[in-house]
């Protein structure tokens, strides 16, 4: 009995929030206040859900089912594992926190009858590409969700924001196409795309070159891998500040995810290493982690600087998955959860200063933090942790990746590492200083207007002070549940990965 | 009694075009009625034959009780029952739309002749689907011909009827140069019946074997100009994006595809040796390809919207091609299975785009600001068909594309995937800023002039949209057909 | 073997077709088609189908010839 | 010489196929509508007459029926076919010329580069 | 054309060229001819009669209404003939097989069917041919120029 409750919870996660978004589309006609409560609602639903699903996932059970076959070999499957848990997990949390920030936020703007729908779907299709018991299944939802999130990101409909959604448009059709590549090759060697079938292409061959550098274009792309980053620093500053939340702190995993599975299931540990292969993605990774590093100094806007240093952080994540080391396996997963909480915090500190005082650039931050100070002292904390501080979560990842380098016997990515973390204390600590200490440049009233404390909204802030102290915590205490769930996750994946 | 079905299928659509006339423009609803009650019953045909053939297998039909060789026979197989269905379905829908459509785009004088022609082409179609003759084939190639630009220019627009003409004088050249082809096999084999000619091919291949080869050649000429293959496209965008909506949706969707099927029909009877040595697929294959990229770039410098579509008709031609110059296995059945799903898509945008014009008058894409707001059901179709037309999983395209792709790999020519990526890649490029420009980067202006579009209209897009998506999710009964058509074909 | 006749004929009918692409009259293009295809038809009579040969008298050096008058003489004679 | 005795042989091959490439030649190179029309013309015949030669058995009769006569007939099939053909080319020669003359009524020319032309202009 | 000459001939022709015309209908199975023939010559002969009378004097003799309604019964009429076919159990078409009756080869009334479908066939393509012809040399401002 309750072992067939944890067979359907997969795939009720999936569709509930897409029923759900038909529902609030209907709503919406009738009710601003309705719809507002019913996305909170399909996001906290839909976060049970997932953490329903925590005992099974712990004990190290999988749950595998096909639901029914499109064509002989090809069909729509269920799979839920360690792995996908782990990120099903941290987006249905951050989903559930941006979706009240959203209320407040998105509440001067237009076209929030689209935004809500559209926001619950992406949810949806998100958790779709976690729960995808095979490829197939898997590029389903990810083409459904990288082309939904085009309405997220254009939504302010600005001519900057449809050029860059336009780019972003076609550079996802690439991806989608690249993946189509991969797939049909995989199914063409294999016979099968399932996840569930341990690895699929045993053998290098030219043909399992041209799978695997096309999954690395398709997914790349989505995870902001240089060269394919282009369309990101264009993208994630555009969108309204939750969405740009979500596609920095969850949508990028998707392509990490993507990434983990065609590397430990679809090919396997030795066969990457005898090819070689693992070299494209090193080399691709550490030019990542130091351009996007460095580019985010040059950068002015504030969400255009969160936005390369997405692509750094992203470069942490491929990096981890390919020195095929358990410890670095550990940290690669931990910063994914990491990550999604500096950066969405960062995102919605961002939006909060946007919101209230529509400042975008960094020189005219200069005081911001006497007038904010919750929404600084929450950035300040995720930008700590971003920089890798040490009892913040972004150090442990760093840590369990450095060591990780060290085991592979590759300290040069340890370096890597550390140079990046210097980068990055260079382009946050100016902000946080002048934010803090810096004068405010107003002119004339400026003497009154720096001690009058204007937070954003009560239901911006909360869920923004909350993702900022989850930072800490889940730095802070040793064998927390993420942590330990990234362990179990990382043991098991690199069980998979080697035959 | 369903040994007669399918002349009886041929007898009513050409009785009706006959009677269709007779009723005149006083009896103009009755003659509308008359003709889609004739298109239904050719669908609900389609389906016994289905059943039919599935049960008892394929079987022939002799005309006049006349025997193979000498008199003209149909051949009822899972090919033409195949072909039959995406008739019967497509024109029925098509014409449903017309009823509004036609009104307003020509004049009270002429419709009855429209349905006469409508039916004339659909018996064509029809018959070339079935038959199994050459020169039989020949004749419904030039009824579907004439019928074809009838529908073109019947329009009072002056470029319609230059449109026609040009048509007219190119697609005579191709059923010329398939009659010199016909007569050349006749010539070495004595036969006109595909079966005798496919019996007589190994012996002639021998003693005349370029013979065989010219009139191999001809027949993809012939045959290429008429379904519009890269090189003779030349003709098909004036013609397409002319006529009235449903004769372009008619056009695109079933014309130009009945000529390919017609090329699997034939090129089933060549010997495959014939095929080892003369590298006649392979240039096919090179042809489609240029096809499916060079369409997609004309397609990209439109900004009328029935061109364009019409431009991206003759992309989406190359991958049917692409699965015929594969000529086997899961390529062939994705050649096949495009026939199918771009019949869908292509006749759902042509008649999306003939929506947005009754709607607001507007035929430039560019002009498309806000429409997605005043017209989101018809948009929202369209939108489908973008999405169906890159190929994105969940629709129909994908399923086609798949198929090809394997195809492809199976061949051992990934090149041709790469074609296929760039060709929905470009596909993108045009597709999805039609339905940016619509939706987005406008001021919202709800309510505005929201005109209430017909029902009769809206339902056959619609459901062709929805069609677009259930065989993205369900291929399977095509699939399975498909494969029944090609165990039968005697191809792997 | 074949007859002086028939290579005479099929030599009047290449020299008829010739004369049609390069004469920049139309009216007299049109009279020449028209005996092109009445040579036709006797050729036809002599490849032993009468039936053709009647019937390509009267469609193709009959009515076409008609309409074709009909159509320039609606339009304009030279080319 | 025995080149030319074969060449003699297929005399009618060889004029069918001159005709047809003075015919198709016509189609595509004159601009002048009904110039192209006549090519069509020319170029139908010569397939009907490769047709027919096809059919033609030497000092073979017309099949037609003689009571109480046993004779080499010609092959009937391919005359049976080309009354067909005849009459399809004259369906399409008058429904083209009944375009051409409308587009001279809209266009006031023949010529098919001036029409395309003037078309190009319009839909500027 | 007002030319006297001209149109005594042909008043004396038209006759004598329709009833040709019919002979090759009629004798089609027989002799050289049948419905295409036959009706390419009927229709000739009431074109010839268009051309030297002009074309008002043929259509009050041949309407265009009329000729647009034996085109299409033409047509019918050869389906309908056909069918008899089916109804007689054998196939569409059928003459020897429905048991039509064959009679003595030589004669008019023999080989069954054939001589009802050339009736057919001549009806549709004299007709046809008609029509052609008068929307062909139709005035500008007719707007019945379509039917092929």
């Amino acid at each position: 009995m309750e072992s067939s409750v944890y067979k359907f919870l997969p795939v009720f996660m999936v569709l509930f929030p897409i029923c759900m978004s038909v529902v609030i589309f209907w709503v919406s006609r009738y009710s601003e206040r309705l719809r507002n409560g019913l996305s909170v609602a399909t996001t906290v639903v839909t976060f049970i859900a997932v953490a329903a699903l925590y005992p099974p996932m712990a004990a190290g059970k999988v749950i595998a089912y096909t639901i029914f076959d499109i064509l002989p070999g090809l069909g729509l499957s269920v799979r839920a594992d360690i792995l996908s848990f782990c990120l099903a997990l941290i987006s249905a949390l951050v989903w559930m926190l941006v979706s009240i920030y959203s209320i407040d936020y998105m509440s001067h703007e237009h076209g929030t009858d689209r935004y809500y729908p559209i926001f619950i779907f992406v949810l949806g299709s998100c958790l779709g590409i976690f729960m995808a018991g095979d490829f197939f299944t898997l590029f389903v939802f990810f083409e459904l969700m990288s082309l939904l999130s085009y309405v997220l990101v254009i939504h302010e409909e600005t001519k900057e924001a449809l050029r860059a959604g336009y780019k972003y448009l076609i550079m996802t059709i690439i991806g989608g196409l690249a993946l189509f590549f991969a797939i049909v090759i995989v199914f063409e060697l294999a016979g099968s795309v399932s996840l569930s079938e341990g690895t699929l292409v045993a053998v290098p061959s030219t043909m399992a070159l041209l799978a695997f550098i096309n999954f690395l274009i398709g997914f790349g792309m989505k995870a902001g891998m240089f060269p394919l980053h282009v369309w990101l620093p264009d993208a994630h500053p555009v969108a309204p500040s939750p969405a740009s939340a979500l596609l920095s702190g969850i949508m990028l995993k998707t392509g990490a995810y993507g990434l983990l599975r065609v590397i430990f299931t679809v090919f396997n540990i030795p066969l990457i290493q005898e090819a070689r292969w693992d070299i494209i993605v090193l080399v691709l990774a550490v030019i990542t982690i130091l351009l996007g590093s460095a580019v985010a100094l040059t950068q002015e806007d504030l969400k255009r600087r969160l936005a390369y240093s997405s692509v750094g952080q992203m470069g942490y994540v491929i990096l981890g998955m390919v020195l095929f080391t358990e410890r670095a396996l550990i940290g690669d997963i931990f910063h994914i959860f990491s990550h999604a909480l500096m950066k969405s915090t960062l995102f919605l500190a961002a939006g909060a200063i946007i919101w209230k005082t529509g400042l975008r650039n960094i020189n005219d931050l200069h005081g911001i933090g006497r007038k904010m100070p919750l929404t600084m002292g929450a950035f300040t904390l995720a930008a700590l942790a971003m920089i890798g501080i040490p009892p913040l979560n972004g150090f442990l990842s760093k840590l369990n990746l450095g060591m990780g380098a060290l085991e592979a016997g590759a300290p040069v990515y340890l370096f890597v590492l550390l140079v990046s973390s210097l980068l990055n204390g260079l382009y946050y600590l100016p902000i946080i200083i002048a934010a803090f200490f810096g004068e405010a440049h107003g002119e004339d009233d400026h003497e009154t207007e720096t001690f009058k404390m204007s937070e954003a909204t009560r239901g911006m802030v909360i869920p923004l002070c909350l993702l900022a102290l989850s930072c800490l915590v889940f730095g802070l205490m040793p064998g927390n549940i993420f942590f330990e769930l990234s362990r179990k996750a990382a043991a098991f994946l690199f069980l998979q990965g080697m035959p | 009694m369903f040994q007669q079905l399918p002349v009886i299928l041929l007898i009513i659509l050409l009785g009706a075009a006959f009677i269709v006339p007779l009723l005149g423009r006083k009896r103009e609803w009755l003659a509308f009625i008359l003709t889609a009650a004739v298109l239904f019953a050719l669908f609900l045909g389609a389906i016994v034959l289905l059943f039919v053939v599935r049960y008892h297998g394929p079987f022939t039909y002799q005309l006049g009780n006349w025997p193979p060789p000498w008199g003209i026979e149909l051949l009822v197989d899972y090919l033409a029952v195949y072909v039959l269905m995406i008739l019967g379905t497509i024109a029925f829908l098509v014409m449903a739309y017309g009823a509004r459509d036609l009104q307003h785009e020509i004049g009270t004088n002429v419709r009855h002749w429209y349905y006469s022609l409508y039916l004339l082409l659909l018996f064509a179609m029809s018959g070339m689907a079935l038959t199994n003759d050459l020169f039989n084939l020949f004749v419904f190639m030039e009824i579907s011909a004439i019928a074809s630009c009838g529908i073109i220019s019947i329009k009072e627009e002056r470029r319609c009827a230059e449109a026609a003409l040009k048509y007219l004088i190119l697609s005579t050249l191709g059923s010329g140069c398939f009659l010199l082809a016909v007569a050349m096999l006749y010539m070495v084999t004595g036969n006109l019946n595909l079966q005798y000619v496919a019996g007589g091919l190994p012996a002639a291949l021998s003693l005349y074997p370029y013979n065989i080869l010219i009139a191999l050649s001809l027949i993809i000429v012939g045959l290429g100009v008429k379904a519009a293959l890269f090189p003779l496209h030349v003709w098909l965008p004036d013609a397409h994006s002319a006529a009235p909506t449903p004769s372009s949706a008619v056009l695109s969707a079933l014309v130009i595809k009945i000529y390919a099927v017609a090329m699997v029909k034939i090129f089933a009877v060549f010997p495959a040796e014939l095929f080892a040595v003369v590298p006649v697929l392979e240039i096919v294959l090179i042809l489609s390809a240029l096809a499916a990229v060079a369409g997609s770039v004309f397609a990209m410098l439109q900004d009328d919207i029935k061109k364009m579509l019409a431009c991206s008709s003759i992309a989406q031609i190359g991958f049917v091609f692409m699965g015929i110059g594969f000529f086997e296995g899961q390529a062939l059945i994705g050649g096949l299975l495009h026939i199918f799903n771009h019949a869908v898509i292509k006749a759902m945008l042509f008649l999306a785009a003939g929506l947005i014009i009754y709607a607001t008058g507007i035929r430039r894409i560019s002009e498309f600001r806000g429409l997605g707001m005043r017209l989101p059901l018809t948009m929202s179709a369209f939108v489908v068909g973008a999405l169906a037309m890159v190929g994105i999983p969940g629709t129909s395209g994908f399923v086609s594309k798949w198929y090809l792709a394997l195809g492809a790999l199976e061949s051992g020519k990934p090149f041709y995937i790469v074609v296929i990526l760039l060709s929905s890649l470009l596909n993108g490029v045009y597709y999805f800023p039609i339905v940016i420009t619509a939706f987005f980067g406008s001021e919202p202006q709800p309510s505005t002039e929201r005109r209430d579009l017909p029902l009769s209209m809206l339902v056959p897009v619609l459901l062709l949209a929805a069609a677009t998506i259930f065989f993205g999710f369900y291929p399977r009964p095509l699939v399975e057909l498909l494969q029944q058509v090609l165990a039968s074909q005697g191809l792997r | 073997m074949i007859t002086v006749l028939d290579f005479l004929l099929l030599l009047f009918l290449i020299v008829c077709a010739v004369a049609v692409a390069r004469i920049r009259d139309l009216l007299s293009a049109v009279v020449i088609f028209a005996a092109y295809s009445l040579v036709m038809a006797i050729i036809w009579q002599m490849l032993g189908s009468p039936d053709v040969a009647i019937t390509e008298a009267a469609l193709g050096a009959g009515v076409t010839t008609f309409l074709f008058i009909a159509a320039i003489s609606r339009t304009r004679r030279t080319e | 010489m025995d080149t030319v005795f074969r060449l003699g042989d297929n005399l009618y091959y060889l004029a069918a196929m001159v005709l047809f490439i003075i015919g198709f030649h016509t189609m595509l190179t004159h601009a002048n509508l009904i110039k192209k029309l006549l090519g069509m013309n020319i170029m139908e015949t010569a397939i009907f007459l490769f047709f027919v030669a096809t059919g033609y058995i030497r000092g073979g009769r017309a099949p037609i029926m003689q009571v109480g006569q046993d004779h080499l007939y010609v092959n009937p099939l391919p005359s049976a076919l080309i009354l067909t053909g005849i009459v399809v080319a004259v369906s399409i020669t008058a429904y083209a010329l009944s375009l051409i003359i409308r587009l001279y009524r809209h266009y006031g020319t023949l010529d098919a580069n001036e029409i395309a032309l003037l078309r190009a202009r319009e839909d500027e | 054309m007002d030319d006297l000459v001209t149109r005594s001939v042909c008043r004396l022709m038209v006759p004598f060229v329709q009833l040709y015309g019919a002979y090759l209908i009629f004798y089609g199975h027989l002799s050289p001819g049948g419905g295409f023939a036959g009706g390419a010559v009927v229709a000739s002969s009431i074109i010839l009669y268009a051309l030297s009378f002009g074309r008002e004097t043929a259509v009050l003799r041949v309407a265009p209404g009329i000729s647009h309604l034996l085109e299409s019964s033409g047509g019918l009429w050869y389906l309908l003939v056909g069918l008899c076919g089916i109804m007689l159990g054998g196939n569409f078409l059928a003459n020897k097989a429905a048991g039509f009756y064959l009679g003595i080869p030589g004669q008019l009334f023999s080989s069954g069917i054939i001589f009802l479908l050339a009736l057919g066939i001549g009806m549709k393509v004299s007709s046809t041919m008609v029509t052609l012809y008068y929307n062909l040399s139709a005035e500008v401002n007719d707007e019945d120029g379509h039917g092929i």
